[in-house]
């Protein structure tokens, strides 16, 4: 009913024949679908186009894996959805309808995320996110959307303790969208149950702004002893260099939610050294997948970060789902995902000794959360790779995530 | 409101002003100016260069609003009326420099002033009962100015004479009582100049209008005129026949002493 | 000799009749018919862009043109905040329908009506301004609705994520196929659309050569002219806004259901930037030119945007290929230069004016060797 | 389109009714208040919006002048603006000069590409309506963004500034950094030469005649289109300065044009188009509403105890509010006018 029976017979031109007959075929037999096509979805112009081309990185590096294991000829698409979510929206619906995609992945900013995830799920086409917006897989959760990154709550109880270690009041400065709207508030609450007070917060504009001037002036005027920065890319990029620029790094504990290394690689080492804490499903510092960053340092255009294993993690699954289920038909490959376990995928090697499983609740997956910090300049290394950054705590992904009654998610 | 002004007019005296002043900045361009214009005459303004003989029909028209001063129409105090108005009420002008709307074609030039002036300010009329009714009546216009042969050109296309005369074929449009018109045969030749002279006598015979006009050629004005009002910076030097003016000496020391020399 | 008396003759009739109207009477309804007709298998074709469903979209953003037009080319007021009232109608459809709970087309009334009311207010603050005022008035206004939308005042419009997946009960999806489902049958969705944006597009036709329509370009034309022939301008400007206002909300109950929701980029700059650029470079003097920049912009958007090699002449027999990737991911670029040069040469004459003269001298070049 | 001109001082334009003193009143006190509860705060964000309105104010001082002179409103001044942020970057990081020689070869650039874009396409709209320049510059802008994405990409850049002004200085209630000062510095120099020039030089008075009546100063012999060019790249090569300060404190980006052009207008209209002196206020109230009015709405819903005043991103706002007040009030803006562009 949902998928295949209805699609139209006059909309591709004979050059896309990787669904019409897999979907027929493929639901009969246990062997598979012997063709999948993927679409990326991903900024591949604008600011934010070197994590489009990190995202194809490891979406090409998880489809050769895949090809090896498996009798599949997996195709990937890139799809520019600049961080617009109308154009996100256009760009899906071009996929699933001219181009015959099977399933998605991809999205940046959490508008992106949602805007597909809810035009995929109507049209019942998998799309797994790594949008970290709790609403995702929380009110605005879709029944066709996966997220493959721990979520902020995730994030923000994994670092909520160390936070309160390393400092007694926060100034929180947010990015004025979803992701830093409900990033800010879960943060806020989270000092306060461990014992930490928020001095202040501040509504920054965004994402595309690069002047801080404003709310750095209000953070340094208060008395807060660490300022939270719940900003996203390359405006966290910006605000790091002005925090730098007012000497405030030396005065007062930096956090940056979300942590991405590859933001802190485009300022200098002394600009870098300025993190103390930061929360995030990955860097290239996380013990294990040698082989997967080494392929990153060779294949990628830039270094290994979270993005790459986002991709990776998500291209992964969506292929053994559909060879699970048999079948690229959405509702098979959704089934086929909810609750299960990863236990045989290259993504075990790359996060070794760790539960990662898809909670069916609220298509989360479940996986170890990091908290990172600066290494001293003197440690920072460019080669293979840079390694700028360290793990210093890991929680596992169970004791994090927001109970299935928290989320508020029903399918 | 109307009862007390028509007692104090004469009902012969269709359009007067009463201490009618502009003043822009520091500059007083109309100074306290009395002009009354009976119905049916053809009244002439003449002055020199600067002498606010535009200023005085913007200000009547409603397009300046005047620093002091009252402008009586048909009996009414108009003087705060919005300018839009007034043209309903039977006031209209032509304009000295080449006021079209440009981009259209002539016959559409005066097809939208027929049915400004015909159906009330705002109609939608989405069937269409009305189109054909304006352009017939804009045709008639058209054919009264002699310009019927023109229709389908754009009114930036035109001649400047025949530009003037679409000009006079809009405000007629408006189908109006008083017709202001300002210095209608300038750039024109003596023989067009004598056509539109014509042109004009003969539509305030059909039409019965009242003229209130601005013109530089004399002998037109000194042939057409009923009375003649002289303005010199910004006052009024005298107004009374033809005749009588170019007798008086005020008016042949300030402007047509001014003339001669200056020819 | 005489061929020539009765040719002119005929000449001067048919321009007569164009004039008055009587052949262009039909012209555009059937102009709006065939384009609704033909819209889809082109963008459909597997040459061209392969995506039948991008119609839809086409069809909603010349819908909103074709009412900033009335603004622009029936009027000549510029709005640089135009896309707001695109935003009133998409968000009042989806608040209506996702927050209260209303049937579609209540929402999308009640959304329709918040424009008219907003519009005309609004129209009668700024209708008096200068245009450069009134374009930066209108900006203002927009930044603001863009401001209270961002702001997600009472969880109403759902902040930077918008409403999303949001249909009326009667629409139907199926693999980016959307179909109309009432009353038992079961019909492309493409085809109310094209229903309601010929039906929206014949009525701002109407309204522009009403007596109304003529008035406001009477005011384009010479605003002081308009005026002392008894035009009130601010009057048509206020309803020119409204009118306007109305139809690009109407544009937006549209966009709501191809959207499946309402997103806050209707209210951006961007949003409003687009369809003055749009509608210039298809020509604001002719009713049919907006709809052809929506065309030439989104086509070329959409076309160029996985345009990575030019492979002369067919996929299948490559003789040439050009790697023109680099180059033509700015297009842009192009497109700006094209708008200035069609600015510069006629400002309102657009594609669509030199469209209609290259038609016009290929047919009096035929006609001539014909004879 | 007469008498347009510019004018730089206008001290009679401002008279004060009751209504405008009790505003100014209430905002005073608004201002005192949030003084009082946060006095290094208060300095703090004063010298932003300083610095930021006076950012505001060379772009606005370059668009002014073109329209003031030329009745041509440029919409792709932001793009000069921003062309200036990225040639810093091109200058001192590709090229690897000193940050000075960006002051002098950055404005120099943008004003040339200034002149070509006014001998190119803006000498054939003077006469045109206002409209047609506008969206023929809005079609420049667009190539301008492009052109530059295509130079130095579509991400954020960044430049180091010299040792010199990297540190801050200590003013009592709080500390200011130097950068900040130096854009203060320069802001007001070019401020006040752009004044002399205009009203104290022979050049001044001859362009200026040019505006009120140029066939009469052609006719005396005046080379008027000499001299629109010579305007046009002055008011080029301030936006270039401009974008020279602003991103070598803050960086550069593609949106910058954009965002900062649609605030010059707002700083132009709300100056009063024509009016120099107009933009010049009106470009830093906007600035310090920017930066004041969080503050103020902050201190104040902490003393009333009334959160909903405490309004996130209000900032970003102010400068349409500041708009549609001020043309509400005075439909020519503060300083605007009679009659021009009405």
């Amino acid at each position: 009913m949902i998928a295949g029976c209805s699609s139209d017979s006059d909309d591709s031109g004979g050059q896309q024949t990787t669904d019409g007959d897999t979907t027929d075929v493929g639901t009969a037999g246990s062997s598979g679908p012997d063709e999948l096509h993927i679409g990326v979805f991903a900024p591949y112009t604008g600011p934010f186009a070197p994590w489009g081309s990190a995202l194809t990185t490891g979406s090409e590096l998880a489809k050769q894996d895949l090809e090896a294991e498996f009798d599949v000829s997996i195709t990937l698409s890139e799809y520019d959805t600049e961080t617009n979510p109308s154009a996100a929206q256009e760009r899906i619906q071009r996929a699933v309808t001219s181009d015959g995609i099977d399933m998605a992945h991809g999205g940046i900013s959490s508008a992106v995320c949602g805007s597909i995830g809810s035009w995929a799920s109507d049209n019942g086409v998998p799309f797994i996110t790594q949008g970290a917006s709790d609403t995702l897989t929380g009110e605005s959760c879709q029944p066709y959307m996966f997220r493959a990154y721990p979520s902020n709550t995730m994030m923000a109880r994994a670092v909520g303790q160390p936070m309160a270690e390393e400092a007694d009041s926060w100034y929180l400065l947010y990015t004025d969208y979803v992701w830093g709207q409900t990033a800010q508030e879960i943060i806020g609450s989270v000092l306060e149950e461990n014992g930490a007070t928020v001095a202040g917060t501040d509504a920054v504009p965004g994402p595309g702004n690069q002047d801080f001037t404003q709310y750095i002036n209000n953070v340094e005027n208060s008395d807060a002893d660490g300022v939270a920065m719940i900003i996203p890319g390359l405006d966290a990029r910006a605000a790091a260099s002005q925090l730098q620029n007012r000497g405030l790094h030396e005065e007062l504990s930096v956090m940056f939610h979300q942590f991405e290394d590859q933001v802190m690689w485009g300022l200098n080492q002394e600009a870098a050294s300025m993190v103390d804490l930061g929360p995030t499903g990955w860097i290239n510092t996380v013990e294990g997948g040698e082989d997967f960053k080494q392929r990153v340092t060779e294949q990628g255009e830039t270094d290994p970060f979270s993005r790459q294993y986002m991709a990776y993690v998500s291209t992964d699954q969506a292929v053994r789902a559909a060879m699970r289920a048999g079948s690229a038909n959405g509702e098979d490959v959704r089934a086929a995902l909810e609750g299960h376990e990863i236990t045989d995928s290259p993504v075990n090697d790359i996060v070794p000794n760790s539960t990662l499983k898809w909670r069916a609740c609220d298509h989360q997956l479940i996986q170890p959360t990091h908290v990172v910090q600066a290494r001293d300049e003197s440690e920072m290394t460019n080669d293979p790779y840079k390694q700028w950054f360290e793990v210093s705590k890991t929680v596992a992904g169970d004791q994090v995530a927001r109970s299935c009654e928290e989320t508020g998610c029903s399918f | 409101m109307s009862d007390t002004a028509t007692t104090a007019r004469s009902a012969d005296v269709v359009l007067e002003t009463e201490g009618l002043t502009k003043q822009f900045g520091g500059l007083t361009a109309l100074e306290h100016v009395d002009l009354a214009v009976e119905r049916g005459e053809l009244h002439a303004i003449i002055g020199p260069n600067g002498a606010g003989k535009t200023t005085l029909f913007n200000t009547i028209t409603g397009a300046l609003d005047p620093t002091a001063g009252t402008v009586w129409f048909d009996g009414e105090d108009v003087t705060e009326m919005a300018q839009e108005k007034r043209p309903h009420r039977g006031l209209a002008r032509s304009f000295q420099s080449n006021q079209l709307f440009a981009d259209l074609s002539v016959l559409e030039n005066v097809r939208i002033v027929v049915q400004t002036a015909r159906s009330g300010r705002f109609g939608l009329d989405l069937l269409g009962n009305g189109r054909a009714k304006y352009r017939d009546a804009a045709f008639e216009y058209l054919e009264r100015v002699g310009l019927d042969g023109e229709r389908t050109t754009l009114a930036k296309n035109l001649s400047h004479g025949d530009q003037r005369r679409l000009g006079i074929a809009i405000s007629l449009a408006t189908d109006p009582s008083v017709l202001l018109l300002d210095e209608p045969t300038s750039g024109m030749g003596p023989t067009e100049t004598q056509e539109t002279a014509d042109m004009i006598d003969e539509l305030q015979q059909d039409l019965d209008l009242t003229v209130l006009l601005i013109e530089h050629d004399m002998d037109i004005v000194l042939s057409m005129s009923d009375r003649i009002t002289v303005l010199n910076q910004g006052e009024v030097l005298a107004t009374d026949s033809p005749g009588a003016i170019q007798e008086n000496e005020d008016v042949q020391n300030a402007y047509l002493g001014g003339m001669r020399e200056e020819l | 000799m005489s061929g020539d008396a009765s040719q002119t003759e005929s000449t001067q009739r048919l321009r007569d009749a164009l004039a008055d109207g009587r052949l262009e009477q039909w012209r555009v309804p059937l102009g709006l018919l065939a384009l609704v007709v033909f819209l889809r298998p082109v963008i459909g074709h597997e040459f061209l862009l392969n995506y039948p469903p991008f119609a839809n979209t086409i069809l909603v953003w010349m819908l909103f043109a074709a009412s900033f037009n009335v603004l622009l080319g029936y009027t000549g007021l510029l709005s640089f905040g135009h896309g707001m009232f695109l935003g009133f109608g998409a968000y009042g459809a989806a608040i209506g329908l996702t927050r209260f709970d209303l049937p579609f087309t209540v929402s999308a009334v009640i959304g329709l009506a918040v424009a008219a009311v907003v519009a005309y207010l609004i129209g009668r603050i700024i209708a008096q301004r200068g245009e450069i005022y009134f374009a930066m008035l209108t900006l203002a206004f927009a930044k603001a609705a863009h401001f209270i939308a961002n702001q997600n005042y009472g969880g109403l419009t759902g902040g930077s994520t918008g409403i999303v997946g949001v249909l009326p009960s009667w629409i139907e999806t199926e693999r980016g196929v959307k179909y109309v489902a009432a009353g038992g049958f079961q019909f492309d969705w493409y085809y109310l659309l094209g229903a309601v944006f010929v039906l929206a597009a014949l009525a701002i036709w109407q309204i522009a050569r009403s007596p109304f329509g003529r008035s406001l370009v009477a005011v384009r034309e010479n605003e002081e002219l308009a005026r002392a022939v008894g035009i009130d301008d601010k009057r048509y400007k206020i309803w020119s806004f409204t009118f306007s206002g109305v139809f690009a909300a109407l544009a937006g109950v549209l966009y709501a259901i191809n959207n499946q929701g309402s997103s806050l980029s209707t209210l951006t700059v961007e949003t409003s930037g687009d369809i003055i650029l749009m509608t210039v470079l298809g020509g604001a003097n002719y009713f049919f030119g907006p709809l052809a920049g929506v065309f030439v912009w989104l086509f070329s958007e959409e076309f160029l945007i996985e345009f990575e090699t030019l492979v002369l002449p067919l996929a299948e027999y490559p003789l040439v290929r050009i790697e023109l990737g680099g180059l033509l991911s700015y297009w842009q670029f192009f497109l700006g230069l094209l708008f200035v040069i069609s600015v510069l040469v006629a400002p309102r004459e657009g594609l669509w004016g030199l469209f209609r003269s290259g038609i016009g001298g290929l047919y009096d070049r035929v006609r001539g060797v014909r004879e | 389109m007469d008498g347009i001109g510019i004018q730089t001082l206008d001290r009679d334009a401002l008279p004060i009714s009751p209504g405008e003193l009790v505003t100014s009143l209430v905002l005073f006190v608004l201002l005192a208040h949030a003084f009082a509860v946060r006095p290094g705060l208060f300095v703090d964000q004063l010298v932003g919006g300083l610095v930021y309105g006076l950012i505001l104010v060379l772009v606005a001082l370059g668009l002014s002048i073109i329209l003031g002179l030329l009745g041509v409103v440029n919409f792709a001044h932001g793009a000069f603006f921003m062309m200036g942020a990225y040639l810093t970057f091109q200058v001192l990081t590709v090229w690897g000069l000193p940050f000075w020689a960006t002051l002098f070869v950055v404005p120099v650039v943008v004003g040339l590409v200034g002149i070509v874009i006014e001998r190119g396409v803006l000498q054939f709209v003077y006469d045109e309506d206002p409209l047609i320049g506008l969206l023929a510059t809005f079609g420049i802008a667009l190539m301008i963004d492009e052109a530059t994405r295509a130079i130095w990409g579509g991400s954020p850049l960044s430049v180091t500034t010299p040792q010199i002004l990297d540190s801050s200085i200590g003013i009592g209630v709080t500390t200011i950094a130097r950068m900040r000062l130096f854009s203060v510095l320069v802001s007001v120099v070019v401020i006040v030469a752009v004044y002399l020039l205009i009203e104290r030089t022979d050049f001044g008075l001859s362009v200026r005649a040019g505006v009120l009546d140029r066939e009469m100063a052609e006719f005396v012999g005046v080379n008027i289109p000499l001299r629109f060019v010579v305007m046009f790249f002055i008011g080029a090569a301030i936006a270039g300065l401009g974008g020279v300060l602003r991103g070598a404190e803050l960086g550069m980006d593609l949106s910058m044009g954009n965002q900062f052009i649609i605030l010059a207008f707002v700083v132009v209209v709300v100056g009063g188009v024509g009016s120099l002196f107009g933009s010049v206020v009106s470009g830093i109230l906007i600035g310090e509403a920017t930066f004041l009015t969080p503050l103020v709405l902050r201190t104040l819903s902490e003393t009333t105890n009334v959160a909903a005043l405490n309004v996130s991103g209000i900032g970003g706002l102010m400068p349409f509010l500041v708009m549609i007040v001020v043309l509400l009030v005075r439909p020519r803006g503060l300083f605007g006018q009679e009659g021009f562009m009405e």
